[in-house]
């Protein structure tokens, strides 16, 4: 419980007082220190691909390497400078808005990613848009009736649901709606999706799969974020108005919730981003997570950069916009 | 059917850690007739809430009603299922919280809440409720009555919020209002407007109320009648004038005894050496700017001295920085101007450059108990801690000691093993003075050492710092808003108003004006024990305190500026007041002179009740 | 399937998935790098030599060969050819797409064979020489391969262009999404292609690529696991097709580490493999057992009498014995890079330890595997594709200065016999070399060959015209120009 | 205990015997080929079926058992327990060492486990060490941050305070003071990181990091047995319920706790 809400703690900053407090300067601050933490993960990457086995010359060539070749691609990639130099000169690139080329498709990296980073979103979107609400649901439910059966019921389901590997649960959902009863197609290409029925088709299973990773911590942790206000006083002071079990939870527990549950979606749809290989794989869907995955087989330097920036980006956005949304539901941190 | 209220062998049972349970309200009868209030008394934890809490057919999570009956008008409460229940809530009986910060929701706007119970129940439409509380914020005294519903909780002071409460409990005109502890939050001054509110809209409305308090002087002024409790049984009850004057249980006559708290004998002689200086002390909270001074100023040029062997009372309302001048003397908030000596020589205002021997000198006792103590440590580990820390003593040596200590803040060695959270609150408080008391320290720093203690225990507190400070030298500042225990236990008496002393003196000094304005404001305000005393008060106490955020006046003026009864136009407004030292060493921060305050003080020299035994000692 | 016999329809579409697509997805023949790459230069481009069934070079943009003593190659180009883009085929463009894999800015993965080109020039208006530096009469072979693949003259950027002679014209590329290909009316084989359109795609996990051709998702996938062929064959309307074919996973000991440079030691483990259970239980029976050489029964040149060499614990404790390893431990390297030989290593594991010796398997991440793990360790697994030519086979993974001799075997007489057979052009002579090439290497070389795998893809029934190449699945990467659809 | 505690416990009692005396029970040794039937259903005598290759299943999931509970168990601890430390010097230190702190994370967080499993496979090597390394830095950060943020909430109560003021050092009180108040959510994070270490162990071994074949973790079983799930093998069954009894039973176990504590700290 104190878990939920210690999440939503908006976090302290060193603010000059005129300012302190606002939510532009608390934007400000933050993208202040994304940008810190884009650097550290940009140095991180960068050192940790030097530290990988082989570099994108030698996975481009795979058995037929010679050393001939091997240092014709070197040069072609401009391996055969030293790393500073490399990290200097990306940095320096980046700072043009220029993310470099891609070292095996020889295109820029922006242009990759461009075509995938709105497939990846997308997904991420219409995940969200599901999973969201029935962890929300469910988190609530379980609250309002802790220790009851249904509570009891829901929090088995919801673990059973993490406890299933993804792979099974995307491969059954496959076997069972795409061979078996031939109602969805077994891939999730999304490169001929027109029609909103199509769109259906196409999405339901990613996102089923999906659904089953993140709901059981949204929900959890709504429950326990609910659970938390639960005992407010000002809830029994509901209660004593005569207001009903739902109305207590929903009007009263509810919005002083908001914001450890919204730090908890944050956290949970982070990983919607960068940890969907699996499904990105089995769906075949074209998403960034596979092009990263690839990138880092391929030892494609600058598409592993970009994507690790993307997806750090996004976790940072979506923290503070979890604490915004904290923020913005509080009327104590709203009208100081 | 002549009562409103019948109530029949009540009793409530709370499930234990192993599964039993323990009666904590035990066959509990009374009746209220319409339009009078019943006054539930008791020390803490004695079953008013729950007895309270039991007419709204509702028992805290855990405890459950076992038997008895309790009808209200025509229903029978215990007999009720749940849509009953919710019919009955707030529609027939409504209840007023103790806190009415804590009971209201943050997150929702005022007039939202007030209105919430006509909504839930149908009694009105939205706008014919909302046209209802607006009258009531009227009838309540509250300021800006239209607009003060579109506000947030966090917008409005404490004394306001518990008005809006009993206009939240108002608005469906319920037959029978509760109200818990609704002034015990709240400071004297700001209690008796809400006292005042309260009295009139029950007058006006002739409600029948519960009135739950541990405040004999505070149920003497609201109640028709008085049920006497402890330990969750019925002791006495009768009119409020047979119990306050003819108590016959002993129990009653105990709490009576122990109302008005005894005086003790002075410390060291006044001009002992000084062991704590104060010197223009400024310090706040918030990050530090660029001038040196914190984003909250809350302390403002404090000068003071506390002799070896002798207290300093400090005294002010809620809010007033009596906290924050003990956190700056712990080391816990930095002073931003001034210095802190300690027997002379600077006490370090940043935490890491202490000694631990200086640490181990200065104990701080802090106010909330509920929150000071760690709640996943045992009462024993939490006392042992400073006996190692400071003195190496460890094992049996500790265990003997820890013993000791226990008992001497009058607590059974059988607490040692529990953990905070199974503590009553006034035993939670002298866990938090013995912990102090274990570093053997030279200067206690006690801040609100008995307000959640009955008055038998805190009596015997109050006993113990004499006796420390009488055999051992120990100094003692005492922070505290109860006016009658700091005049009974302290040699030197500050008052704070708004982080500025704006008077101080010896002990007598507070007996008899001349008083700075304010604090003879706040000494008129202590409410006394006999019935009548509030409805003979001058209107022109009921000057409001701020609301938060309201702002202070421009700094250097007088800062109690907007409250005071007797500013002058002109003057208090442009020019900042002076500080007067009036004969016998009392200082006072203001315009008047001190035959000027004097003729205009409420409070006069031959006042009434407890005062006048403070005289005849000082005499 | 007698899917030969009907006649072809022409127009449909299919889509067709292989075991991978990644942003290093390519279009340019030099570099393809996996059997999407493959089929995908085959679509788009044609070669001047093609292979057939048996693995025998046919005439494609060269109408016809001749050479002299196997080192001056005439190819006599075939007339009226174009381009995707409508410019006519010139020697130019051979001359152009043969010398870039010399070229190490061109990092052609075939540079190791273009290297043996001296010169390459046209020769006339429809003729292009090629002089190699020895003779070498499996040249057409060896062109028939995708890496040689004619593009046009001048081509360097391959980024979204693939201008070639092949059956399709490119319509759509996305690295590591799906190439599309639309009919090139004008293709230089009258009457083909039939499809209108192909799709390529890359679905790397197995159970999803059969699940997508179950659901109808895709009509051809690449790559069916011989476990799932059972579940494939028992859906009416899908076939697996079985290619056998000279692709190996061999058990490799290096001869300049210890102990794997002794002799007995080799021989132990070529004892231990137990190839019948290798076939039934890691390939369900969907591979050949082989015999510690790299010529599989199919090919022309296999030794047929050469004796079987059995699973036989006991002679594997005694060359143990004889090897000091009696009791000992060694580790064996794998890696799902190397098809099956995780579990060949485990089935080894056992077999092992009843002959004294603890093989601890030490599985590594197929990532990287190609050049951090293998031919670094003294015992590893290894995975060779089919190649056309035995000479091939032997050249480049054999010879003492094989670029890739994975053993680091060296024998003097293996490498002039190798020599020899190149520029033999009698063909029963050349049959007795590699014959006695194949003995050499089954006694001595530090290499365990278990089975020969197949090749097995997945097919809707309505996909005609599905033939075996067995250089590769999807009929030699090739079948884009070949299938049609029924109906 | 409430009977989802029991439940709860019962289970995980039984796993942690099976991982304890599993391999010492097992019928077949793990890497046996027993039987030429693959994917053999229930039998009498291979009560769970057999593997791809014809191995006994009931032998591999109790010598999986082990790896699975121990490298998961281990992992989640190290990740718990790394996050928690490195969270209260953050929350107790403050200021510019918490910010650093917490960039760092939030940066660990960003990378790619692949990419960190890789590089610890090159750098070390293979070994079940490795593995647990590397999961327990991959959950590192989550545990992380949800550990500081509940040190920082209670590092302002106002008991830590009341520390200070005695002139405790700062790793006592965070040691002392803060760690034992944060220990019941922590516990239930604990929960969850086990499923995640569990099944992350699965995707690991893919890779080629860590338990070494014949052995397998209850993840990689399903994986590799995974072309018998159209047959409805039960060699992918049960490894999968396994799995699911497993991490459901700890989490009902700690809840168990958990809710008990939280009932005594509300009275
Ligand atoms: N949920 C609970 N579980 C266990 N004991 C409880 C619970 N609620 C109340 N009690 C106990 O019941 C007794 C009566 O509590 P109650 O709140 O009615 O006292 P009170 O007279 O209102 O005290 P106070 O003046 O402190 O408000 C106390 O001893 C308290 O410790
Ligand atoms: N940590 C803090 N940060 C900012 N402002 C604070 C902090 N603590 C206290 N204050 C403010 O400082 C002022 C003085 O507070 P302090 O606690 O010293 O009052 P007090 O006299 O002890 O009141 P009470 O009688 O209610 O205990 C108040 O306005 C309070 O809101
Ligand atoms: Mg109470
Ligand atoms: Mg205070």
């Amino acid at each position: 419980m104190a878990e939920a809400r210690a999440l939503a703690s908006p976090r302290r900053f060193a603010v000059p007082a005129r300012w302190r407090g606002t939510i532009a300067w608390l934007v400000a601050n933050r993208l202040a220190s994304g940008a810190l933490t884009l650097v550290i993960v940009s140095m991180v990457i960068f050192v940790i691909t030097g530290w990988l086995p082989g570099d994108a010359a030698q996975e481009a060539l795979g058995q037929s390497a010679t050393p001939e070749t091997i240092a014709a691609l070197r040069a072609q990639y401009g391996l055969d400078k030293p790393p500073h130099i490399r990290y200097l000169h990306w940095l320096q690139g980046l700072l043009t808005g220029n993310l470099g080329q891609s070292f095996t498709a020889n295109l820029p990296v922006t242009e990759l990613i461009a075509g995938r980073l709105p497939k990846s979103l997308l997904l991420a979107a219409v995940t969200a848009a599901v999973s969201v609400p029935i962890a929300l649901t469910i988190g609530i439910l379980s609250a309002m009736w802790r220790g009851r059966a249904l509570d009891r019921a829901l929090n088995l389901a919801t673990l059973s649901m993490v406890a299933v590997p993804e792979f099974l649960v995307a491969t059954i959902a496959v076997l069972v709606f795409a061979v078996k009863l031939q109602w969805l197609p077994a891939l999730s290409n999304a490169v001929d999706v027109s029609t909103p029925a199509q769109f259906v088709r196409t999405y339901a299973m990613p996102v089923l799969t999906l659904c089953f990773v993140v709901i059981a911590q949204m929900a959890r942790m709504t429950r326990a974020a609910v659970i938390d206000q639960l005992s407010a006083s000002y809830v029994e002071m509901a209660v004593l108005k005569g207001a009903r079990p739902a109305r207590v939870a929903l009007r009263h527990a509810l919005p002083n919730a908001i914001g450890p549950i919204a730090n908890a979606v944050a956290l949970s749809l982070s990983y919607l981003l960068g940890g969907v290989v699996i499904v990105e794989t089995i769906f075949n869907y074209p998403g960034l997570a596979s092009l990263m995955v690839d990138a880092v087989t391929n030892r494609d330097m600058p598409m592993v950069q970009a994507c690790a920036m993307i997806f750090c980006f996004a976790y940072l956005l979506l923290v503070l916009i979890a604490d915004l949304v904290a923020i913005l539901s509080n009327p104590r941190l709203r009208h100081r | 059917m002549s009562a409103l209220v019948e109530v029949q062998g009540l009793s409530v049972v709370v499930r234990n850690a192993d599964g039993g349970e323990t009666a904590i309200v035990k066959d509990v009868s009374f009746s209220i007739p319409k339009g009078r209030v019943l006054a539930l008394i008791g020390e803490s934890g004695s079953g008013k809430t729950t007895i309270a809490l039991s007419l709204l057919g509702y028992a805290r999570r855990g405890c459950r009603i076992a038997g008895g009956s309790i009808r209200i008008g025509e229903t029978q409460v215990l007999d009720l299922d749940d849509e009953g229940l919710y019919a009955l809530r707030g529609a027939k009986v409504s209840y007023i919280a103790q806190s009415a910060a804590a009971a209201f929701n943050p997150m929702k706007t005022i007039m939202d809440q007030v209105v919430e119970g006509a909504v839930i129940h149908g009694t009105a439409t939205r706008a014919a409720a909302e046209a209802k509380a607006v009258e009531l914020f009227a009838a309540l005294a509250l300021p800006d009555p239209k607009g003060i519903g579109a506000r947030y909780p966090h917008q409005v002071s404490g004394g306001q919020l518990q008005r809006l409460m009993a206009a939240m409990a108002l608005i469906t005109d319920p037959e029978l209002v509760v109200l818990d502890e609704p002034t015990t939050a709240l400071d004297v001054t700001t209690q008796i407007e809400v006292l005042r509110a309260f009295k009139k809209v029950v007058r006006e409305r002739g409600a029948t109320a519960v009135y739950v308090s541990h405040d004999l002087a505070v149920v003497a002024q609201m109640a028709d009648q008085i049920l006497v409790l402890s330990d969750g049984e019925m002791r006495e009850i009768g009119a409020t004038d047979d119990i306050l004057v003819r108590p016959r249980h002993a129990y009653t006559q105990s709490l009576l005894a122990a109302a008005a708290p005894q005086p003790r004998g002075e410390g060291a002689a006044k001009d002992a050496a000084a062991l704590l200086e104060i010197r223009g002390l400024v310090a706040g909270y918030g990050r530090v700017g660029a001038d040196g001074m914190p984003a909250t100023r809350v302390l403002d040029d404090i000068d003071l001295t506390i002799a070896r062997g002798r207290t300093l009372g400090v005294i002010g309302e809620s809010g007033s920085g009596k906290t924050t001048l003990a956190r700056v003397v712990a080391g816990l908030v930095p002073a931003a101007r001034g210095s802190v000596l300690f027997e002379g020589q600077p006490l370090p205002t940043n935490l890491t450059e202490r000694t631990r021997e200086q640490f181990r000198r200065i104990q701080i006792v802090f106010q909330n108990a509920d929150t000071v103590l760690n709640p996943a440590h045992s009462i024993a580990r939490i006392l042992a801690r400073p006996l190692a820390f400071y003195h190496g003593v460890r094992g049996e040596e500790a265990a003997k000691r820890i013993a000791r200590l226990l008992d001497l803040v009058k607590l059974p060695a059988t607490l040692a093993t529990r953990k905070p959270a199974e503590l009553s609150g006034g035993q939670k408080q002298r866990v938090n003075l013995a912990r102090a008391l274990a570093a053997e320290p030279d200067l206690i720093l006690c801040d609100e050492v008995t307000s959640a203690l009955d008055t038998v225990v805190g009596a015997a507190v109050l006993d113990l710092l004499a006796e420390l400070r009488r055999e051992l030298g120990v100094s003692l500042m005492f922070i505290s808003h109860d006016i009658s225990t700091v005049r009974a236990v302290c040699d030197d008496v500050a008052v704070l108003y708004s982080g500025c002393k704006v008077d101080s003196g010896r002990r007598k000094d507070i007996a008899a004006p001349p008083f700075h304005p304010y604090a003879d404001l706040l000494i008129s305000s202590v409410p006394e024990l006999r019935s009548g005393w509030l409805d003979g008060l001058p209107a022109r106490l009921a000057v409001e305190a701020p609301a938060p955020g309201a702002g202070k006046p421009p700094p250097g003026l007088c800062t109690f500026l907007d409250r005071c009864p007797v500013r002058i136009a002109g003057l208090c407004d442009q020019v900042a007041p002076p500080r007067r030292i009036l004969e016998g060493g009392k200082e006072i921060l203001c315009h008047h002179t001190g035959a000027e305050l004097e003729a205009v003080q409420v409070t006069k020299a031959s006042g009434p009740g407890s005062r006048r035994r403070d005289e005849t000692e000082r005499i | 399937t007698n899917a030969r016999a009907q006649t072809p329809r022409k127009g449909g579409r299919i889509r067709a998935a292989t075991t991978s697509s990644s942003t290093a997805d390519t279009l340019d023949p030099a570099k393809g790098s996996n059997a999407t790459d493959y089929t995908r230069h085959n679509m788009f481009y044609s070669g001047l030599t093609q292979l057939d069934a048996s693995l025998a070079p046919q005439p494609a943009l060269a109408e016809e060969i001749r050479s002299d003593k196997a080192t001056v190659w005439t190819f006599k180009l075939r007339k009226d050819v174009k381009f995707h883009d409508g410019s006519p085929l010139t020697p130019a463009d051979v001359v152009y797409s043969l010398n870039r894999h010399k070229e190490a800015a061109t990092a052609s993965k075939v540079k190791t064979v273009a290297d043996q080109f001296s010169e390459v020039k046209a020769s006339g208006p429809n003729e292009v020489k090629v002089t190699l530096v020895a003779p070498n009469a499996d040249l057409p072979v060896i062109l028939a391969a995708s890496h040689f693949l004619i593009v046009k003259g001048g081509a360097r950027d391959f980024s979204a262009t693939a201008n070639g002679t092949g059956p399709f014209k490119l319509k759509e590329f996305q690295p590591g999404v799906r190439s599309v290909g639309v009919r090139n009316d004008g293709y230089w084989k009258a009457g083909r292609p039939y499809l209108d359109e192909v799709e390529l795609i890359g679905i790397q996990d197995e159970p999803a690529r059969v699940n997508a051709l179950l659901s109808g998702d895709v009509q051809l996938i690449l790559a069916v696991d011989p476990r799932s062929t059972s579940r494939v064959r028992a859906t009416p309307g899908y076939g697996v097709l079985e290619t056998k074919s000279g692709l190996y996973t061999d058990l490799v000991a290096r001869q300049d580490a210890a102990p794997t440079n002794n002799p007995d030691f080799v021989m132990a483990m070529k004892y231990l493999i137990d190839r019948e259970q290798a076939k039934n239980a890691v390939f369900r029976g969907f591979a050949v057992v082989a015999n510690d050489q790299p010529i599989p029964p199919s090919h022309r040149y296999y030794l047929a009498g050469l004796p079987q060499r059995p699973y036989d614990v006991d002679k594997a404790k005694f060359h143990l014995q004889k090897a000091g390893m009696a009791g000992k431990s060694v580790q064996v390297v794998a890696s799902p890079a190397a098809n099956g030989s995780i579990d060949m290593a485990v089935l080894m594991q056992q077999s092992a330890q009843k002959a004294g010796l603890t093989l601890t398997v030490n599985r590594v991440p197929a990532d990287g595997y190609w050049s951090n793990h293998w031919m670094k360790h003294p015992l590893f697994f290894g995975n060779i594709n089919p190649r056309p030519s035995a000479d091939q086979l032997f050249t480049q993974f054999f010879k003492s200065d094989a670029p890739w001799n994975e053993s680091g075997w060296k024998n003097e007489q293996f490498d002039q016999l190798v020599l020899a057979a190149r520029a033999e052009p009698d063909n029963e002579k050349r049959r007795k070399m590699y014959g006695d090439m194949q003995v050499l290497v089954h006694e001595k070389c530090g290499i365990g060959i278990p089975v020969f795998l197949s090749f097995l893809d997945g097919y809707n029934s309505k996909v005609k015209g599905l033939g075996s190449v067995p250089i590769g699945g999807f009929m030699g990467y090739m079948f884009a120009e070949h299938v049609w659809v029924d109906g | 205990m409430s009977l989802a505690g029991k439940i709860g416990l019962f289970f995980v009692v039984a796993w942690l015997l099976a991982a304890i005396f599993g391999p010492s029970i097992a019928p077949h040794p793990v890497g046996a080929v027993v039987s030429p039937d693959v994917f053999g259903a229930f039998s009498s005598a291979y009560p769970l079926g057999t593997d791809y290759l014809g191995r006994d299943m009931l032998s591999r999931i109790l010598y999986g058992s082990r790896f699975t509970i121990g490298l998961a168990l281990v992992a989640a601890i190290c990740a718990s327990v790394t996050g928690t430390t490195i969270a209260l010097v953050a929350a107790t230190a403050g200021g510019w060492v918490d910010e650093l702190i917490s960039r760092l994370m939030d940066a660990l967080i960003s990378i790619p486990s692949k990419m960190l499993a890789l590089v610890m496979v090159a750098a070390f090597g293979s070994s079940v060490g490795l593995l647990i390394l590397t999961a327990a830095v991959s959950y590192t950060p989550g545990a992380f941050r949800i550990a500081r943020s509940l040190a920082v909430n209670v590092r302002t109560l106002e008991y830590v305070l009341a520390a200070r003021a005695r002139g405790e050092r700062l790793p006592y009180v965070g040691v002392v003071e803060i760690l034992p108040n944060m220990v019941n959510p922590m516990l239930a994070d604990f929960g969850l990181r086990f499923v995640f270490v569990v099944l992350l162990l699965s995707g690991m071994s893919f890779l080629g990091l860590g338990v070494q074949p014949p052995d397998a973790d209850l993840g990689s079983l399903v994986r590799e047995n995974i072309s018998g799930l159209f047959e409805g093998a039960p060699a992918v069954v049960v490894p999968a319920i396994a799995i699911a009894t497993l991490t459901v039973s700890v989490n009902l176990l700690i809840d168990s706790f958990s809710g008990r504590t939280g009932r005594v700290a509300e009275n």
